[in-house]
């Protein structure tokens, strides 16, 4: 490619990986709060802007390309990951970010998500997950809660929800990884981690819309109840929760997990799981992703983060390989192809 | 049976006769063997002229088995040759075939010269020194009658052993098996007394210069190999298998070293959708498919549209609607190609004429996408790109270059500003100080932003038809074949080239005052057909079609032209065009 | 906006004048308040005779804050009346609006009457006993502007109140401020001598009957469900929600009672099979979209059109290509509806003239659907789907029954057997002795088995298109509004219908020999179409497209059609298609 | 509708499940034996064949509805369960089968599998993998392995294959199951497992495609070793395999499935994991569905059987407790709408 590129001079500021366009989402969107933990990334990070791009489907999550002075793409509905695809595959030195919805990730585009995930190839995928079509008003999303009344299910919606880091621990997604809209500091943290991952990395982020969906995620956001609601990954660490953790997370009966409280029944830090986002096998990954509020605390950060061969480098690699096996190429002789006669 | 067939063209080719191919083969992977339905055939023309189209009627038949007999019968012409393997002619092989009694016994032969062969029989006993197991012996008959047909028009071995050596050199005993059998059967035309006649074929009168044989669609994919390579560039070629499309993809995959990038993608919208990101990356992006892919790519080629990326869509043309017939040939997709999306969403057409006009229209594809940064869609169709023939290979220093431009200076770039081609600037992510965004929503004029406003869409959209409508400054103008002006002008594009050619022939050699006008420019439209069409007093157009270029003709330019439609998943024969010709030009309708 | 917008619409109609409104909002949920983006805008035209436009230009704008004047000022007639909530009017708001000085000290609104009302601090003062919160109280201005407009109008508050009942009547608080803000501003136009005119429009005349106020896409759901109901089967929907079709599945999901099942799929394709699904078995099967849904529908609808089963696809055009502009009006999928599928894939194709006309289209689609067993495409646009009107309900009784025959003899039973209408039975799964299979490959006449010969293909595309042609026989013949023959005959299609008409009807009465025809049958168009269109000198053709319907008149008549075009997202304005019927009239081109 | 039905009076036998239809597959296809099963299973379970549908995709594999004697569609490439879903919801009486591969189900119709799965609609779906792209003459599919070369991969695939049964679990299916072409009774035992689940049943099963990818589960079908590289799963028995049955499965350490020896360091039955289909969570479903040949052997057999909401049901439901709530629906009524007025 013809694009050549200096490293930035200057660290940048956070809002120097902003672009001039008027934002137009909600007032009190969770949104706002994603972006600017983006951006704080980008900075923290280091970024070069000019070797970013973000590209997107369709939905009010995917209008964050526009408020990202970076290079952009703001695709139709559901297919950002197989555009970025593309781009990914021709050329390899960009970072590249896809942004999607629950509607535009898993409703519309959910094939594409499952062959990025299974082929691992190398791009973030951030998934505003807000339980709710936001941009067309409101209708029922795959992630929405059975028995939701939109305006699309005015009696209750009858469709099962869809358990977004489940799906990508089923298609082989390589990183996997869950976080807050309204918890900036996890959230931040959670989006370096992505950025850091060489191959696929898929990032729910519980994002609230308050027009549409207000309150969807309160019991992970709300101050007040949060500690029992949501349970922490760390890597190598037993899972402990709760406001005075005192609560655990063990393997029970059946292979079914279990809330025990320390202390009680002679339950202690010994007894419950330990999170090994490494585990070649997803099992465990699998497990945590399941564990569903109220009967559970549900889990915020990694699930899962494995090597794996990527898509993008093999396929260097095998350029590499036939041109060194072949030597270079000859266009003239490939035209002429394996028999030519001559007429005079 | 496709496999002796390519055989028997390579040799043709080789000994410098022009030649045209119609394999035709069944749906199904391996259709049961000796059922009507599993009748694989491969037709060939060859002659020492110019020659256009397989044929419309073949003078030898070769029948393996009664199926194949019951199938192609009606295609030989009377007093043509009829080669049966007898030995293939068992009670169960012909009631399987539908045949109430032996038809090797009966009238319905009769005026044909009909030749029985034991072939099965003959093969195996010719093979039985390679020490092959009896049912790969058998399978040897195929070469048996490669041989023969080798004798009878005078083919040269030479290239069918070395093929056989390259193919079989793992397993040396079924390489010699069949030279054995190759050999027998030439063997047994040579000494036998059962041919009257031995056909020579001289070589084709041709414009000089180094040919080879060629498919259509290996056509293709050199042209936007080529393309790729005379910009300095990398093809990206992203695509969902489908029939007869996939050949594309098989053929262009193996060249990885020219670091063409191949992606089989989930689907066809997935493979557009790389196919777009490709490109805004700066490769030299290109998708293929069929009919029922081109359909689902709808959608995203809109979005192409609206990004103003260059890249090149290639639809080879099947039978259709839906599923169809997805092993025949048809030329049903130009609608959809020209007027089938949603809102105002014009790009340039072409439609290749033959299997080597596959490669210029593919190079010339991509010429169109970079220097008027678009998609361009490229028809061709079943028939021309399974269908083979000699190929003058271009050389390459005189193909000429495509410029590209990636580097603009920071301080003036704007995303949507124009040059003198009404292109937008091709500006790569990565570079310092060009970051922008782009989108499916309308963009302003210039700075590229997204815009509701209304003079302004209805300013984006004039100028992204007028941008398309100004590639006709860049293609030629067209040209006929016969008088500028007379009786009857036929237009036909695609791949009914060789046929209408000949027909119109046909018919001028007679003295009938017609022209032929074939197009392959097919949006935009070259600026002098109108002036073309209207210095005739008919206009006859041929199509695999109920009449599709007819309509636009028809539309944009306000002549009566008139269709003559066929849509049987099979190309037109000579006959039935010089016959419809001849009507008209007698004054029937 | 939108919601004073509607009350008033209501308002409108039940004092019977005649109206047509024209919403127009931003792309965004909530566009920031105050920028010109931002801006929500909703006009409504009303007259005591029959009214076909929301208005070219508006007599009275009330504007709520500086963005708001910005960008409506332009619509307002000379000498109109325009109503500022000069509290609006602050520094900052006039900043962010883009204006230098304030605009209502200034030359700029010499010529118009203006009223500077304290709308805000009138409202807040108004409402100061229903006790809310500051914020809450300053909301209910938009009804304070209602009130005013209401009392400007003499229109009666009953129905706001009524509804004020059902929408709040669990929040009693904000019930009564709306109330005491409708009050006021009603009042305030009372007392004040502000206002130099009141304005009195008399009940329109027109035909006797029960109406109604209805939006388009209310009436699209009507007409499907009325369809059905008039079968005596049940609805089936299957959508995917976009803007501007998802009202339809909005509506429909509230009739459960009515044993309508919607479905509400992963995507535009799998809503396009679950109705194909439906068809199959039995029931009476709908699918709505826009355009890019459209796109995506294509490959299906072809399989739709090969199975040969009665279903009803509604696009609600929207400005395009892509993504386009989702929330403007458009008229740019005519080729896409009419050519834009892969092979030879025909199928008929109706357009709504306007809101109430939705229905009696959906209605037909679903009566020609189950005759010729075809899918069949409803177009309408945003600018119906969302605009209302009086409409005058039609008596059950007076709806024509839809014959359904499910019922076939097993033993003479065949799936594609052919009736007087070129049918093929309408045979459901679990029918004891029907059993069969049907799919997207070629079938072969009578049996419906799998096909590959090449005549029975030609016979089955010329079937196919034979049977939609047969459409023809069914619709009534084209209608005239003027003369059946003259200088000028002006052809639309769609939502420009009231405004054309209008144009024409302008003309006319100055003794214009201009003649309009309407078309709502796209394909196969009516019997007698060729006939009227070769009986005027001249033919224009206004569309909100580059000339789609043009292009298909003039191939299939090879008349002279020339075309007018607007592609801004939104309808034509009454006075610029008059000027170009005038200037052609003079000779103009 | 206006189907009315008989019981059929004689019971049928496989063959009167048959169409008269030619078959075309390929001499040696796995494809018949499934097909032959498939009759044997109508026919033990009495079904009647004018109620039964069979709706496919495109592929070699979705030919099957042709060979059968009830009612079919075969649709259009990866469409088949979006179809089926319309036909289910407008039609509670029939029963559906829907027949996908490899290529049909998880390439171009991942997306629509993902919804049927998670909605819990009442059909069968039998995805035949052959791990290849049959009927298009041998391309690499989603389930084919890394490296494999194929005519479209000439030089090795580079995408992770994907599991069917690991995505079906992640995707919320309720009944989830693998067997084998060459095992005709588990293949028959399966079936009709599967015939007997209200909502929606997954059935994968290997099926040996002689022409293109010949031998792929030669493991799994050779009879000298293939009790070494299956486990059958059995609803509350304890996971034994091996020509000898003295193998086992266990949890190991870090939640990791282990192998062990019978009698080998004091291993007992009792140290086995116990399957149980009924789980709530599909935690030991999914960690089941990972184990892979050759590192552990392959479970065939039921996955997964819960019961569940389901779809049509649900929607039958609402129509008829609105009905209950607002009586007889009147068109006129609903014409009217709000608010009318009279012009004389
Ligand atoms: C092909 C197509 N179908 C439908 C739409 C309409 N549409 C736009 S965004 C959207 C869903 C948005 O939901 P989600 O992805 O959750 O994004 P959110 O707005 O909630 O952030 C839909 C249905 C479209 N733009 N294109
Ligand atoms: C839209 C579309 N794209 C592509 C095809 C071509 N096609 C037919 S079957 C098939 C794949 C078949 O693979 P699989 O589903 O595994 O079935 P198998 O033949 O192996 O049983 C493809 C790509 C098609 N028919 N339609
Ligand atoms: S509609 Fe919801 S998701 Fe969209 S911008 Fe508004 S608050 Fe955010
Ligand atoms: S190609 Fe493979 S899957 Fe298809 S019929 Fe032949 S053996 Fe079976
Ligand atoms: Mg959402
Ligand atoms: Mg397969």
């Amino acid at each position: 490619m013809a694009a050549t590129t200096s490293a930035p001079t200057v660290s940048l500021q956070p809002k120097d990986y902003g672009s001039s366009q008027e934002i137009r989402w909600c007032p009190g969107c969770g949104n706002y709060s994603i972006l600017t933990q983006l951006k704080k990334v980008c900075s923290n990070l280091g970024k070069d802007p000019d070797k970013l791009v973000f590209v997107s489907g369709i939905g009010c999550s995917s209008r964050l390309p526009y408020y990202m002075g970076t290079y952009g793409v703001h695709s139709i509905h559901g297919r950002a990951p197989a555009l970025a695809t593309g781009l990914r595959l021709a050329r390899p030195d960009l970072e590249i970010w896809v942004i999607t919805g629950d509607g535009d990730g898993l409703s519309i585009g959910g094939n594409h998500l499952l062959h990025a995930f299974r082929r691992n190839l190398n791009i973030k995928i951030i998934m505003f997950n807000n339980r709710i079509y936001g941009l067309t008003k409101g209708q029922v999303s795959p992630t929405s809660e059975m028995n939701k009344k939109t305006i699309s299910t005015p009696y209750g919606s009858i469709g099962a929800m869809i358990n977004p880091c489940s799906v990508a621990i089923g298609c082989e997604a390589t990183f996997v990884a869950r976080t807050v809209d309204m918890i900036p500091a996890h959230l931040q943290k959670t989006l370096e981690r992505a950025a850091a991952h060489r191959g696929v990395a898929f990032v729910e982020v519980y994002q609230n819309c308050n027009i549409f969906n207000d309150g969807a995620f309160k019991y992970s956001t709300d101050r007040e109840i949060r500690e029992d609601h949501v349970v922490e990954l760390e890597h190598g660490k037993a899972l402990i929760f709760g406001k005075d953790q005192t609560k655990g997370l063990r393997i029970g009966r059946n292979y079914c997990p279990e809330v025990v409280t320390l202390g009680e029944n002679g339950m202690s830090i010994y007894d419950l799981l330990i999170h090994d986002e490494r585990a070649s096998s997803p099992a465990l990954a699998f497990l945590l992703s399941r564990l569903r509020h109220p009967d559970y605390p549900e889990p915020i950060g990694v699930f899962r983060a494995v090597k794996s061969p990527i898509y993008n480098d093999l396929i260097e690699e095998q350029i590499r390989r036939l041109t060194q096996e072949r030597g270079a190429p000859d266009m003239q002789k490939l035209m002429y192809g394996p028999e030519t006669w001559e007429v005079n | 049976m496709q496999l002796v067939g390519t055989q028997f063209t390579d040799a043709t080719a080789i000994v410098g006769n022009d030649l045209v191919t119609l394999p035709d083969y069944p749906a199904e992977i391996r259709a049961p063997a000796g059922s009507l339905a599993g009748v694989s055939g491969f037709q060939i023309n060859f002659a020492s002229t110019e020659v256009y189209t397989p044929g419309d009627t073949v003078q030898t038949l070769v029948a393996m088995n009664p199926a194949a007999l019951k199938v192609n019968l009606a295609d030989l012409d009377h007093g043509g040759h009829l080669i049966l393997n007898i030995d293939a002619f068992t009670p169960t092989a012909l009631k399987h075939a539908g045949y109430e009694a032996d038809p090797t016994d009966d009238q319905e032969l009769q005026g044909y010269h009909v030749h029985k062969v034991p072939m099965t029989k003959l093969t195996i006993e010719a093979v039985k020194d390679a020490g092959l197991k009896p049912k790969e012996a058998e399978r040897c008959k195929n070469f048996f009658a490669l041989g023969l047909a080798f004798w009878l028009y005078d083919r040269p071995l030479d290239a069918t052993l070395k093929w056989l050596d390259q193919k079989f050199g793992a397993r040396p005993q079924i390489r010699q098996a069949n030279e054995l059998a190759l050999r027998a059967g030439f063997n047994y035309g040579n000494t036998t007394e059962m041919f009257q006649v031995h056909y020579r074929v001289r070589p084709a009168r041709v414009p000089p210069g180094t040919y080879r044989k060629i498919r259509g669609n290996d056509a293709t994919s050199l042209g936007l190999m080529a393309a790729a390579w005379q910009a300095g560039q990398k093809l990206f070629y992203a695509s969902y298998p489908i029939t007869p499309a996939s050949d594309i993809l098989h053929e262009l995959v193996k060249h990885k070293n020219f670091g063409v990038k191949v992606f089989q993608a989930e689907d066809e919208i997935a493979a557009m959708c790389a196919a777009i990101g490709a490109a805004y990356g700066g490769a030299f992006a290109a998708t293929g498919t069929s009919g029922p892919g081109m359909a689902l790519k709808g959608e995203a080629i809109g979005l192409a549209v609206m990004l103003e990326l260059p890249m090149v869509i290639v639809n080879v043309q099947r039978g259709g609607p839906s599923t169809g017939l997805p092993t025949k040939t048809e030329q049903a997709d130009l609608f959809q190609a020209v007027l089938g999306r949603n809102g105002e969403c014009p790009l340039p057409v072409l439609a290749a004429s033959s299997p080597g006009d596959c490669f210029a229209t593919a190079f010339e594809a991509f010429q169109i996408a970079v220097r008027y940064m678009t998609p361009v869609v490229v028809l061709t169709d079943g028939y021309v790109a399974n269908g083979s023939e000699p190929w003058r290979v271009p050389r390459i220093e005189d193909l000429p270059r495509i410029a590209v431009n990636h580097e603009f200076p920071p301080e003036t770039f704007q995303p949507y500003a124009r040059d003198e081609n009404l292109a937008r600037p091709w500006a790569l992510p990565g570079t310092p100080g060009l970051a922008h965004r782009i989108g499916g929503l309308e963009k302003e004029h210039i700075t590229g932003k997204v815009s509701y406003d209304p003079a302004n869409h209805d300013f984006m959209v004039r100028l992204r038809d007028a941008k398309v409508a100004k590639v006709a400054d860049m293609i030629p103008e067209q040209t006929l074949i016969g008088d500028e002006s007379g009786d009857l002008l036929v237009v036909s594009w695609g791949g009914t080239y060789g046929t209408i050619r000949s027909a119109v022939e046909r018919v001028r050699d007679k003295g009938g005052s017609v022209s032929h006008c074939h197009l392959r420019h097919m949006h935009p439209m070259p600026r002098n057909l109108g002036k073309i069409l209207k210095s005739f007093r008919k206009i006859l157009v041929p199509e695999l079609n109920l009449g599709q270029l007819c309509l636009l003709l028809r539309g944009r330019y306000l002549v009566d032209a008139i269709g003559f439609n066929k849509v049987q998943g099979k190309p037109f024969a000579v006959a039935e065009v010089a016959a419809r010709i001849d009507q008209i030009l007698n004054g029937g309708d």
